[in-house]
């Protein structure tokens, strides 16, 4: 997840953005819950404030959403979610939490199947940045390409990039299609 | 005069040098223009062991290095004897720190001279033994651990003499010291399970350890060279007695680190990376009576009743050194 | 560089701290007197000779020596050596072989042709010597070297007194014994032969001398009542030993009974037996213990068959055989009678009882003291008669080649304090540097080494040497087991074991100095010092 | 160059830029990554020639740096929190000795109870041990102050101690203008030792100094600080003229022109507090701040000078001098003797308690209405507090506070469940 964060802002920075990302600090062995935070801005970030109004959620990993109060300081109407999973916000339990929100904002995307299918490890914060960059349109996937190769040089960049790339084009598509529905209501 | 070939005592077997010798066969001591790296008007007391311990190892190291040395010392008598203001005794660079880190800072010192090429100096740790089986131990195990290219030299007078006689886990038992007297039903030092430091040293197969005494000059010497012939991390001890703490005669300090060894209380040896690989034998084996005897820190052993049973126990961790290190010449006595 | 103020100091710089205030005690480099050089009836400077052969300098080594004693190769054969007896390595291993570095020294000597320096400057006196024994020659040789022209009156046909007619080739070659004393005469010393002496007073004053020195001594052998047939054949031992130097050898027949027990004794039963007596019996009135001659004599005549019978006195002797009685010691320790006789077969009986001094010279010389047949001399070894002196066997002593050799150097310097008016007064000597002064940590185990001996059979037939002489490194060997009691041998410890560096070194044969600005007097340096040369003395206060 | 990337690789590069020759490293958070990154520069050749050895304590890291500063070679390490308490008696000595080693703290809380987060209690204990103390307000200037650290320590034979917050700068990713080699080496000149061990020229160094002396070599110690009060000044326009761009120097204000309140901080909270103030003054608030980047030696004159015309300081610091407040709040009130003004001590920030815009807000306005308490912990929880209180009035064995509190808070229950 810090990874996920940290190459966010390297996507931002290379498209000439102030960015800033850090962790939630602690002593977290690998697999606890985490939670990192990115601010993107176009002037200088003096803030050191960890962020408690976040514009933009992304969920790595569901089975948190009743643990932990993943969605406080989320403003309802104008936020975004991003959750890495192969069901639907019904399925999930949320379906009702987030009615308040604008449903084009919202979207899911089997990040960590991607990533086994492409990377071959469970890891899928590559996939979610794509996603993330279709979901919102604040940075577009070559960026956030080069931001995964910055990290992962080599055969592992590529099959990130890849998976990120197929994560957009899935949100991409999911997103035409509920604009298709939207008109077709 | 031409020199007879060294075949007789007189050659010099045991004393310092000889006229009988070849110059290049003296002990370093026996120089006429020795360094006296330690030199004269220092503040130690008189018949110190650790002052002769400290020129007989670090001339020895001069002569080895061609002057090449820079040595780094803990705090202790030997510093504060050796460097008040605004006097120094040393003739070699010279730095002390602290009580507990001086492996550490020869370490950086060693890391230093790599970085800059002066492969040809070389470093020298040293320290009594509280600055190294006591407050300097985690240093000193890290820079033999590492293999760090530096000799550190221990003067173990068996206790912290600097501060007035307290206990160290060098102070062997049944030792009066400041803080174990000599009262009670268990008098002087406890009888614990020691701390062998060159057995600690082999234990991290560092690739030269060495124990020495003041009473034996060239085995000492020998030991130096040797260990500047070596790179890495290496380890001597020199057992070097103190005539204020022991409380025995400040003439007396070479006879008692002879009888040391020659009771087998003190074994000196070599060992390279973690085996021994030579034994100094005990010449005419003594009972340890004739070394606690002439010092007052093992008095009330010899009081109204004499405590033999201590006495036996102190002989046999003798014995057991003698075996272990064995000691004695096969067939001999 | 510009250092730190204070935390940084430049090297050296405790020199500035003199700590030698801090002491109670001084050492101090002292020469004490060993103890061979104590025992040493010569007065021979034993460790100071063994010094320089440690080295291998033999040269310096004989010279050293031959300020005492001119007779290195003599004395290194018939020396009883009771330095060797006094020798502290005795307490270590075994007595350094000094007697037998004596004679390799004398020996060299003799075979690389070293001679005497040259003279101190003529003092223009005249001395008269009478007899060319080890004292006269001894006394003469002294004299020379002190610059006194030197006279010497032999009654013999040769030189040697006692050491050619008294001790058998087989333990002083003659060859080695004229080289020594050749070697004297060449300093300019005149020798008259065949030149008995009748009247001391008249030869003095024939010859114009200024003093004399009387050394004729003990050449008649005492005779015991022994009642004996006209067929008894019995002869005494100096006639006999002196007879050995003559054309034809005097005749023993099978059977020798000697009777005695001193060294005589001894040396006329070994002859026997090299004369081809089947049998040589010594026949001696008390026990071995008590028996005065010396105790390796009586073992190297033990070895070539010499036999005694102790607890035995001789009755009376007949044509062909002698009466022995058995003796017991009293509780005093005297052997008394037992009335309980033997018979022993003899051809010959010798007495060996000693001998008497020929005094016929000194008659109405005035002032003289004879008593037990010898005469008295004082402290400066003049006799009662002003600038005649005496020593040797004619005097109150113990009669050996090495007492009488001491007596002639005691008696050359005191004639020559006499003759140039004054008295001689010997320098104090020092403390004696005995076993516990040493600390003989320093000095490794090495034992004596034997001289080689003669094979027995060769011993029985022959007159040659008995005891042969160490190699040269053997010899080196030996000096160098030399303690070199109470004298430095620049071991260097002193310098070594100073924790404060006070002491200084001087460089070979220039010893060591001790630096007080910074000696704290813990006296390490003596009780490190093997031979026991340094001294801790209390500081004034 | 500019680039994104984490703040503790940021100052390992810069570190690297200076040409270290001995690098001493002993892990602890949130230090870490910084002589981890070093350690690969050293390993993979790229920092050359250069010795990188891991020890076995700071203890003895900072002794072999001490060591190797004393043969005259540029020594670094990195350390936080109880790592910087345990090198504590060799950090006095190379002061002592004068040794110009160079060394992060990435500050971080101190223990008991034991907690890895950010605040400044490391830093402070050592303010006194003859250190200088820079403190970075973000990692551009972590990364710069390092480089000026080394000039500084170097010219004056001090060891410099550079203070960034642990986690908040080390392990935020943010945009870095990288220097280049040429700029450092322009700026940096090759480490000309006082004093060094040499067997050309012999000395001993770390003599015992008697009374007769000390005195005057702790004075001389002092008297090296006040002459970094002029130093670093230059060395900051000297930076700037090579770097273009202003980094370290004693003190950094900001709208302090015609301000009322004057808010006084050290290190990364500077940024929160400048939002604040810019959101306070757009809202026609005379409120400014006033960054000390120079702890030690302490910018008296500046500070003064600075605060002087305002009616109110609020001091807000990320340590506690337990028993009476404040420690940066009491150094600024030396500054003030004897000028007129309300002073508060903001405690504020321990143990990594996340200082937020919110609280500030409100904090200010108390200040500027001057209800604030010449002592406040921001954020303090007083039911938890005033509960343990009570609990300790009542029963002698109430238990360790620390535990206590989690349970009130709930986290450890939640553990649990």
């Amino acid at each position: 997840m810090v990874t996920g964060a940290e190459m966010l802002s390297v996507a931002a920075f290379l498209q000439g953005r102030h960015a800033q990302a850090f962790p939630s600090f602690g002593s977290e062995r690998t697999g606890a819950p985490v939670v990192a935070f990115c601010r993107i801005d176009d002037r200088e970030i003096r803030l050191r404030e960890p962020i408690m109004e976040p514009d933009a959620l992304i969920i790595q990993d569901p089975t948190l959403l009743h643990q932990v109060e993943v969605f406080s300081g989320l403003k309802p109407g104008d936020g975004y979610i991003l959750i890495n999973t192969s069901r639907s916000f019904d399925e999930l339990g949320i379906g009702e939490f987030v009615s308040g929100f604008r449903p084009e904002r919202l979207r899911t995307v089997p990040a960590t199947e991607l990533a086994v299918k492409h990377v071959g490890r469970p890891l899928p914060n590559a996939a979610l940045l794509g996603g993330f960059a279709a979901v919102t349109g604040l940075l577009d996937l070559a960026s956030v390409a080069a931001a995964i190769r910055d990290k992962f040089p080599g055969r592992v960049g590529e099959g990130n990039v890849a998976a990120a790339t197929a994560a957009y084009e899935i949100v991409k598509q999911e997103m035409k299609e509920a604009a298709l529905h939207a008109q077709a209501d | 005069m031409s020199y007879q070939p060294i075949k007789f005592y007189q050659t010099g077997t045991f004393t310092v040098g000889n006229r009988l010798l070849a110059p290049d066969e003296r002990s370093v001591q026996a120089n006429m223009q020795r360094t006296n790296s330690l030199n004269s008007g220092h503040r130690a007391c008189q018949g110190c062991g650790e002052a002769l311990g400290a020129r007989y190892a670090i001339d020895a190291a001069m002569n080895a290095t061609r002057n090449q040395l820079i040595a780094a010392n803990a705090t202790g008598c030997l510093e504060v004897f050796s460097t008040p203001y605004p006097e120094t005794s040393w003739q070699i660079p010279w730095i002390h720190s602290l009580f507990g880190n001086t492996a550490a800072v020869a370490t950086g010192i060693a890391a230093a001279l790599k970085v800059k090429g002066r492969r040809d100096v070389r470093v020298i740790a040293q320290g009594g033994d509280g600055g190294t089986t006591d407050i300097g131990f985690g240093c000193l195990s890290g820079m033999f651990e590492r293999n760090d290219d530096v000799l550190f030299i221990c003067y173990d007078n068996e206790a912290y003499m600097n501060t007035g006689v307290q206990r160290s886990s060098a102070t062997p038992p049944a030792a009066r010291t400041a803080t174990t007297m000599a009262v009670g039903r268990e008098p002087g030092n406890v009888f614990g399970q020691g701390k062998n430091l060159p057995l600690i040293a082999m234990a991290h197969f560092i690739p030269y350890v060495a124990t020495a005494t003041v009473a034996e000059l060239r085995d000492l010497e020998a030991k130096v060279r040797r260990a500047m012939e070596i790179r890495g991390a290496r380890y001597i001890h020199i057992f070097v007695p103190c005539p204020l703490g022991w409380g025995h005669e400040a003439h007396d300090t070479i006879r008692i680190s002879r009888l040391a060894k020659e009771t087998g209380l003190f074994p000196v040896f070599e060992a390279e990376h973690g085996e021994v690989t030579s034994v100094s034998k005990i010449r005419r084996q003594l009972p340890v009576e004739e070394y606690l005897r002439p010092q007052k820190r093992f008095a009330h052993l010899f009081g109204e009743a004499p405590r033999l049973d201590t006495i036996a126990h102190i002989q046999a961790y003798a014995d057991r050194n003698i075996r272990r290190f064995g000691l004695v010449e096969e067939g001999a006595l | 560089m510009d250092k730190p103020f204070a935390i940084t100091l430049d090297v050296g710089s405790s020199l500035a701290n003199r700590t030698g205030s801090w002491r109670t005690n001084r050492p101090l480099y002292v020469d004490r007197l060993p103890p061979c050089n104590n025992a040493c009836p010569a007065g021979e400077n034993i460790q100071g000779w063994l010094y320089p052969a440690e080295s291998g300098d033999y040269e310096a080594a004989w010279r050293v020596l031959t300020q005492d004693n001119p007779l290195p190769a003599v004395m290194g054969r018939v020396c009883y050596h009771p330095c060797e007896d006094a020798c502290n390595r005795a307490q270590l291993d075994s007595p350094v072989g000094i007697n037998s570095v004596e004679r390799f020294l004398g020996d060299e000597a003799i075979r690389r042709g070293w001679r005497f320096a040259p003279l101190a400057s003529e003092s223009g006196k005249r001395v008269l010597i009478v007899g060319a024994g080890p004292s006269g020659l001894s006394a003469a040789y002294h004299l020379r070297r002190l610059g006194h022209r030197v006279a010497i009156h032999e009654a013999g046909p040769v030189a040697g007194g006692m050491m050619r007619f008294g001790i058998p080739k087989y333990r002083l070659p003659r060859d080695v014994l004229e080289a020594e004393v050749r070697r004297i005469l060449d300093m300019g010393v005149e020798l008259a032969l065949n030149a008995r002496v009748d009247n001391i007073l008249s030869t003095l004053r024939m010859g114009e001398f200024d003093a004399a020195f009387l050394a004729v001594g003990a050449h008649i052998g005492k005779r015991a009542y022994i009642p004996a047939g006209s067929a008894a054949r019995m002869l005494d031992a100096v006639s006999l030993l002196r007879s050995m130097e003559g054309e034809e050898r005097p005749l023993l027949g099978r059977r020798v009974v000697v009777y005695g027990g001193g060294n005589t004794a001894i040396d006329v039963a070994r002859t026997a037996k090299r004369l081809g007596a089947a049998e040589s019996i010594i026949v001696y009135r008390r026990t071995r213990e008590k028996m005065p001659a010396h105790d390796s004599e009586v073992e190297e005549a033990l070895q070539e068959g010499v036999m005694i019978r102790w607890l035995s006195t001789i009755r009376e002797a007949g044509a062909a055989s002698i009466t022995v009685e058995k003796m017991v010691l009293d509780e005093k320790g005297f052997p008394q009678p037992t009335g309980e006789v033997e018979t022993l077969e003899a051809d010959s009986v010798v007495l060996a009882l000693g001998q008497d001094v020929d005094l016929s010279l000194l008659k109405g010389v005035p002032g003289l003291v004879i008593r037990d047949g010898v005469v008295q001399v004082g402290p400066n070894m003049m006799t009662g008669y002003l600038g005649i002196f005496a020593g040797g066997d004619m005097v109150p002593s113990e009669r050996t080649v090495t007492v009488a050799v001491g007596h002639g150097k005691k008696a050359a310097r005191h004639i020559d304090a006499w003759l140039r008016g004054g008295r001689y007064v010997a320098p104090p000597k020092h403390e004696l540097a005995t076993f516990d002064k040493l600390n003989t940590w320093y000095y490794s185990d090495a034992p004596k080494t034997v001289r080689p001996t003669l094979d027995i059979v060769r011993r029985q037939s022959t007159f040659d040497e008995v005891v042969g002489s160490l190699d040269e490194s053997n010899a080196l060997y030996e000096a160098r087991r030399c303690l070199s009691c109470g004298n430095c041998f620049e071991c260097d410890n002193c310098y070594g074991v100073c924790p404060d560096n006070a002491v200084i070194k001087l460089g070979p044969g220039k010893r060591f100095e001790f630096n007080y600005d910074y000696c704290k007097g813990c006296g390490l340096c003596a009780t490190e010092c093997p031979c026991g040369a340094i001294q801790m003395v209390p500081e004034k206060i | 160059m500019l680039k994104q990337i984490e703040g503790s690789l940021g100052v390992a590069k810069a570190v690297a830029l200076c040409r270290p020759e001995v690098i001493c490293a002993y892990p602890i958070s949130p230090q870490t990554h910084i002589v981890e990154d070093l350690g690969e520069m050293v390993k993979s050749g790229a920092l050359a020639p250069c010795e990188f050895i891991n020890v076995e304590s700071e203890f003895s890291a900072m002794s072999v740096a001490i060591g190797a500063s004393a043969v005259g070679a540029r020594a670094y390490t990195a350390t936080a929190s109880q790592g910087l308490l345990y090198m504590v008696e060799a950090m006095f000595n190379a002061a002592g000795l004068g040794l110009p080693v160079v060394m992060t703290v990435a500050n971080r809380a101190i223990g008991a109870p034991i907690n890895i987060w950010n605040d400044h209690s490391d830093a402070m204990s050592q303010r006194d041990c003859g250190w200088i103390q820079l403190f970075a307000e973000t990692n551009q200037e972590a990364l710069d102050l390092h480089i000026q650290a080394f000039r500084l320590g170097e010219e004056l034979s001090l060891p410099v101690m550079v203070c960034m917050d642990g986690f908040i700068l080390t392990h935020a990713y943010e945009r870095l203008d990288l220097p280049g080699q040429a700029q450092v080496d322009d700026y940096l000149p090759r480490y000309e030792p006082r004093q060094v061990l040499d067997p050309r020229e012999p000395v001993s160094i770390g003599a015992m100094v008697g009374p007769e002396a000390f005195t005057e070599v702790r004075y001389l110690a002092h008297a090296k600080q006040m002459q970094a009060l002029e130093l670093i000044p230059r060395h900051e326009a000297e930076f700037r003229a090579i770097f273009g761009r202003d980094s370290g120097g004693l003190v950094r204000e900001y709208r302090t022109a015609d301000a009322t309140t004057i808010v006084v901080a050290l290190g990364s909270v500077l940024g929160t507090i400048k939002d604040t103030v810019d959101e306070m003054r757009s809202q026609g608030h005379r409120i400014g701040v006033l960054g000390i980047c120079s702890f030690r030696p302490f910018p008296l004159a500046d500070v003064r000078r600075v605060l002087h015309p305002a009616q109110r300081v609020v001091v807000i610091e990320k340590s506690l001098a337990v028993g009476i407040g404040g420690i940066l709040s009491a150094n600024v009130r030396m500054a003030l003797s004897g000028v007129q003004l309300h002073g508060y001590t903001v405690i504020a920030g321990l143990g990594g308690r996340p200082i937020t815009r919110k609280s500030l807000h409100k904090l200010f306005r108390e200040a500027e209405r001057d209800e604030l308490q010449p002592l406040t912990f921001l954020d303090l929880d007083w039911n938890i507090v005033n509960r343990v209180l009570e609990r300790e009035k009542r029963e002698r064995r109430s238990g360790p506070i620390a535990e206590t509190i989690l349970r009130d808070v709930g986290v450890v229950a939640a553990r649990v469940a």
